[in-house]
């Protein structure tokens, strides 16, 4: 175990000259920290600032939404293309405008047929990707070669982790017992049914495996939050907020922005809170 | 004692709640350094680019969003690094409609840090909705996916793009994938059709379900989760600290150690909890 | 007519992606991608759909003052600004200085990022209240799931003696029974998308038609 | 003395650079590979140690014989290298191929160097594009897509024609009507959520076929349904699914048009109108029927905290843990699958569970039988379930 001081660690980086900050950015990085403190506070209880954070997010990620698709799809693929006087282009525009008529309620069946075109060439392209990746190709995979096995692991070997003709005639016949599982068209005999606990009990290992794995997912993403809200994610920069004026670490400056906020948010919590209690009374 | 385990199980969620933010807060103020070992998974991944040759081109496909940055930004930055300092050639594309203007700053960075020239050493195809859809087009003609860049440069003109019509042009794919569309539809649309070579950046979620496409061969490489883009990030960068580089996933694994032991520690003392309070009760 | 014509249509559309996989001829596949690209376009108009029912749903709320009206305000302004800005800005929206840019950095990260990072509160709470070993299944589940938790970080491999063999044993977990609870899923998974697949294509399947 | 030799060898070999391998180029040939999309060649070639020496080679190509254009990489001269190369065209027709000999000093013009004769002969082919993949994995895989067809029509025909397919009941059946006569009782709607994807996905499918069946009792019960959606194609169905399901239980005016919601196709925005719902409205009972990811949990943990009863259903193999953990009855999987063919008894729905539990079975037989095969040396069962590219 290495303990490394604080700076060593998380201050990796050279430290550049004072950059100015402008007031966007300064209003940015208070914005951010105030959306941030803001959603967190639905931890406690659904509340009036949340509810703005919210109906923010609600917005701004439609039109965020909606300018990508806008300059991703619709003007490469088809205003472009439109204008450049690309024929087979209109059909595309056809189809599309019938499916807008969708929100019309004279014209509304209209919209069938571009709904049964794109569903149809989901439904075609998925089936051929699903049967060969996820059904073929994962059967293949599930016949081991049990001498060949043998020779390179032996019966278990832990240097490569398990590995074994234990471990593959365990996933053959896990396999097995998990499909038999989902067999729905017959009554359950008792041996059917002891195959079907098998199966249940390698499922629940699988799952085991991957709840620990969300777990480690989402602590990461709220480590990423910590991180941003302790000025921990960018390179530690000193900046000025007035020209001329003295250099502020970033990170400093973030961090006191942070308690600032947290306890305007607190403090804003408390209020509503007691006011709330004293209108129910 | 029944009555203070009844007491400790109805406790209100927001102590829970408390516990986990100063379980990753102190951890973040303080941290504490553990070596580990590298993820074999994690190696063929980066043994594979790292025998990639100048010249070679290779195709990113982000498909991530600001949510799961914590996890694939650092491996994403980390997997720049590694191929642009190897001089190949990297096509950047999305399928997430909030990738766009979260990526382009990084591919920028980490551009102008190697002195790579847009459209001749790296370029940002932009995004294309339609998930399945879309990366069939990649499979059949990326052109026609991709007409023009997100510079809106004529995608065809790019002589990055030259020789390449389809995902199998390229030398290989990796997938930095936040769930859905990502790695999976890669694998599921065209890694068997034209038989690619595919490796994938993911989140610790989709990790389990990616396990299976690696072992079979439909994946050359897996980086899972935070430990996943640190075990890259300690490849590529191997010292540990570096100059100037911030090792996002490698400082944030040190963190992870506190909140997995609060979260088991959870479970345990809330079993422990439920059963005897369910003994008496019975 | 109003019936035959999108169900004719599913078919045609259907066979052709079906195909798309066998035939590699590139006569064929300027057909299909042609096809593919149509199918980008409506994808993205059924986006325009929602965004459009979203002001129809909320602007009522707005004018009539109903509960919340307030907050749905902010949203369609929210809404309406942001996409105002960031169709006005064009090609370089996302170019340092831009409003766009702005309001996607400070706005749109924090909010979509915390929303996430909620979720590990919200685990730690189901650990603590619902996950329970009530059966053997459950103890299992659990059993794994520490196990994995403790074996994936670096403290775990810091333990004397079994953080040698926590990785091995993690490991097998993931190599051996996720595959094999992964693969039955995927398997079954692929029937599934294979027979709807044809029943869509064969005009069996119309719920997304509006029913019968 | 070590330093001495080094600096001997250092002024030789930059005194006299190398002068590359003595090649000439032979067996230079051009084919069109198997199973291609008809624009691709495939040019081989081979470099024997006779002739002037050279570093690299590079391939020029001609669709006229007139004018030449490089294409491809410069391929470095090595020793028991394989010469190929996969060329990609822009059109389809006859093309000719030479190889050019390059020193690192060699002029770049495509000219000049065919001047200076530098190149090796021509040789030419044509493309030919295939109009199937006759391959083995390919044909297995049409194959199944073939017999899966056939059996569901088969059993479709039996299932018309009025023979019962048994379906064995899951409980996750009676959790359903249970929550739903609980709402009934405390007069509280019903929440529910079809999932996040597509209506494309099949889970939003069998999703919007319980809805059905699940409309249908609930205005038999007279309670109230919320249905909150995240794809607006998704909302347009639901709409008119659970419109059609009041229809059909005979309280067409019970149906509140409000009641179907859609709430924002960003996936936490949607989470969060949601979890708004789950708060303010404070439903009974939530089902959560369909393709789900990240918001599970939320979901399902405010729905906890609301007292709901909750039962769910998904094939999302990572949100399945949060839901059997925070979820009264979760269908795992195919059950969700099932329930939707057991619910509506749709001989379409019965006729395809009842054809992939016949594939599961063969599935089962074939990684019996291939591994026994496989150990035994024989790859015949593996090679017919693999596709290569």
């Amino acid at each position: 175990m290495i303990t490394l001081p604080l700076t060593s660690v998380l201050l990796t980086a050279t430290p550049l000259t004072a950059t100015h900050l402008t007031a966007g950015s300064l209003i940015g990085i208070w914005v951010s920290i105030f959306l941030t403190l803001a959603i967190f506070s639905f931890l406690y209880e659904d509340n009036p600032i949340y509810k703005l954070a919210e109906h923010i997010f609600l917005g701004i990620s439609i039109a965020i939404g909606a300018t990508e698709i806008y300059y991703g799809v619709f003007k490469p693929n088809l205003i472009d293309k439109l204008a450049e006087g690309r024929l087979l282009s209109i059909i595309p525009l056809i189809l599309l405008v019938m499916l807008l008529l969708k929100m019309t309620k004279k014209f509304d069946y209209m919209a069938k047929v571009p709904i049964a075109f794109i569903v149809a060439a989901f439904a075609g392209v998925k089936l051929t990707g699903e049967a060969n990746a996820n059904l073929m190709t994962q059967v293949a995979q599930s016949m081991p070669n049990l001498p060949e096995v043998y020779r390179e692991h032996g019966i278990w070997s832990w240097d490569a982790d398990g590995a074994g003709v234990f471990s593959s005639i365990f996933l053959v016949l896990g396999l097995c017992a998990c499909l038999l599982h989902f067999y729905f068209s017959a009554k359950q005999t008792k041996s059917m049914a002891v195959v079907s606990k098998i199966g249940i009990i390698v499922l629940m290992l699988s799952f085991g495996a991957s709840f620990g794995y969300t777990v480690m997912g989402r602590i990461s993403l709220a480590i990423g939050r910590a991180q941003e809200l302790l000025g921990l994610d960018k390179p530690p920069i000193d900046v000025t907020i007035t020209s001329g004026g003295d250099p502020i670490n970033r990170m400093s400056l973030v961090r006191m922005i942070s308690f600032g906020t947290l306890i305007l948010v607190i403090v804003f919590l408390a209020v509503w809170q007691k006011r709330r209690t004293q209108s129910e009374e | 004692m029944y009555q203070l385990l009844k007491r400790f199980q109805s406790m209100d969620r927001r102590w829970v709640f408390l516990g986990m933010a100063l379980a990753i807060v102190i951890p973040t103020l303080y941290p504490v350094h553990f070596p580990t070992k590298v993820d074999e998974r994690v190696q063929s991944l980066y043994d594979r680019i790292d025998q990639l040759e100048a010249g070679d081109t290779v195709f990113v496909s982000a498909d991530f969003d600001p949510a799961s940055r914590p996890e694939l930004e650092p491996f994403f930055r980390a997997n720049l690094h590694h191929m642009f300092s190897r001089d190949v050639n990297i096509v950047i594309g999305s399928l997430w409609p909030f990738a766009p203007p979260l990526v382009t700053p990084m591919i920028e960075d980490l551009a102008t840090q190697h002195g790579g020239v847009y459209g001749e050493d790296y370029a940002f195809l932009g995004f294309k909705l339609g998930n399945e859809l879309a990366i069939k087009m990649i499979g059949d003609d990326i052109l026609k996916a991709f007409p023009v860049d997100s510079r809106e440069n004529v995608t065809a003109d790019l002589p990055i793009m030259s020789g390449i019509r389809q995902a199998q042009d390229f030398e290989l794919i990796v997938s930095v994938s936040a769930g859905f569309p990502g790695t999976r539809e890669y694998v599921l649309q065209i890694q068997g059709q034209y038989d690619l070579e595919i490796a994938s950046s993911t989140t610790a979620v989709s990790t389990p379900d990616y396990v299976p496409f690696y072992k079979a061969g439909q994946l050359f490489g897996l980086a899972g989760g935070m430990p996943g883009s640190a075990h890259y990030e300690q490849l590529v960068y191997r010292d540990y600290p570096v100059e100037g580089v911030r090792m996002m996933a490698t400082q944030a694994l040190d963190v992870l150690n506190l909140g997995h032991l609060y979260i088991i520690i959870l479970i345990v003392f809330g079993n422990i909890a439920f059963f005897l309070t369910r003994e008496v009760e019975e | 007519m109003k019936r035959t014509v999108p169900l004719i249509i599913s078919f045609i559309v259907g066979v052709v992606m079906v195909g798309e996989f066998f035939i590699p001829h590139y006569r064929y596949r300027a057909v299909t991608s042609e096809l593919l690209e149509w199918g980008l376009i409506l994808a993205a108009g059924a986006f325009i759909l929602g965004l459009v029912n979203l002001i129809q749903v909320n602007l009522p709320v707005v004018m009539q003052k109903k509960e919340d009206w307030g907050y749905k305000l902010v949203m369609i302004i929210t809404l309406v600004v942001t996409l105002g800005i960031g169709l006005y800005s064009g090609t370089g929206r996302q170019d340092d200085g831009q409003n766009y840019k702005w309001l996607f950095d400070y706005m749109f990260v924090p909010l979509n990022a915390t929303m996430f990072a909620l979720l590990a509160f919200y685990i730690a709470s189901a650990a603590f209240r619902a996950f329970r070993a009530r059966n053997l299944e459950a103890t299992l589940l659990l059993a794994a799931a520490i196990l994995v938790m403790l074996a994936r970080v670096p403290i775990g491999e810091a333990i004397p003696v079994i953080g040698d063999y926590l990785p091995k044993v993690m490991n097998w977990i993931m190599d051996v029974p996720n595959i094999a609870g992964r693969r039955a899923i995927f398997i079954g998974a692929a029937l599934g998308a294979v027979s709807t697949g044809l029943r869509v294509i064969l005009g069996l399947e119309r719920s997304h038609l509006g029913g019968e | 003395m070590k330093k001495f030799l080094t600096a001997i060898l250092f002024l030789f070999t930059t005194a006299f650079p190398s002068t590359g391998f003595a090649s000439t180029v032979t067996d230079l040939s051009v084919e069109s590979p198997k199973n291609s999309d008809g624009l691709t060649l495939h040019i081989s070639w081979d470099l024997s140690d006779e002739g002037e020496p050279a570093d690299a080679v590079r391939v020029v190509r001609s669709s006229d014989g007139q004018s030449w254009e490089f294409t491809g990489d410069i391929i470095a001269i090595a020793d028991d290298a394989e010469y190929t190369i996969s060329d990609r065209l822009d059109e389809p027709g006859t093309w000719s191929y030479k190889v050019v000999l390059l020193n690192t000093d060699s002029p770049d013009e495509v000219g000049a160097l065919l001047e200076v004769s530098r190149s090796s002969g021509e040789a030419s082919g044509t493309p030919v594009g295939a109009w199937f993949n006759a391959q083995t994995g390919h044909l297995s895989l049409l194959g199944l897509i073939l017999l899966v067809g056939w059996l569901m029509l088969h059993y479709t025909k039996r299932a018309m024609s009025g023979e019962e397919i048994y379906i064995r009941k899951m409980p996750g059946i009676e959790a359903i009507e249970e929550g739903i006569g609980r709402a009934t009782e405390m007069g509280k709607p019903v929440l529910y959520v079809p999932g996040i994807d597509d209506l494309q996905d099949i889970q939003t499918i069998a999703s919007m076929l319980i809805l059905g069946q699940i409309s249908k009792t609930i205005a038999e019960y007279q309670a109230d349904l919320i249905v909150s959606c995240c794809i607006p194609i998704v909302r347009e169905v639901a709409d008119e699914v659970v419109r059609a399901g009041f229809y059909q239980a005979g309280h067409p005016d019970a149906f509140d048009p409000t009641s179907v919601r859609f709430i924002s196709s960003e996936q936490f925005a949607f989470c969060a109108g949601t979890n708004g719902i789950i708060h303010r409205e404070k439903p009974a009972t939530n089902i959560y029927f369909g393709r789900f990811f990240a918001e599970s949990l939320i979901l399902a943990e405010t729905g906890y905290v609301n007292r709901s009863i909750q039962i769910a259903g998904t094939a999302e193999a990572t949100q399945l843990p949060f839901f059997i953990a925070a979820c009264d009855y979760t269908l795992i999987g195919e059950e969700l699958f099932a329930v939707s063919a057991y619910l509506s008894r749709d001989p379409r729905l019965v006729s395809s569970l009842k054809a992939s539990d016949i594939i599961k079975v063969a599935c089962v037989v074939a990684m019996l039988v291939g591994t026994v095969l496989a150990s035994l040396g024989n790859d015949i069962l593996i090679n017919l379930f693999s596709i290569s590219g």
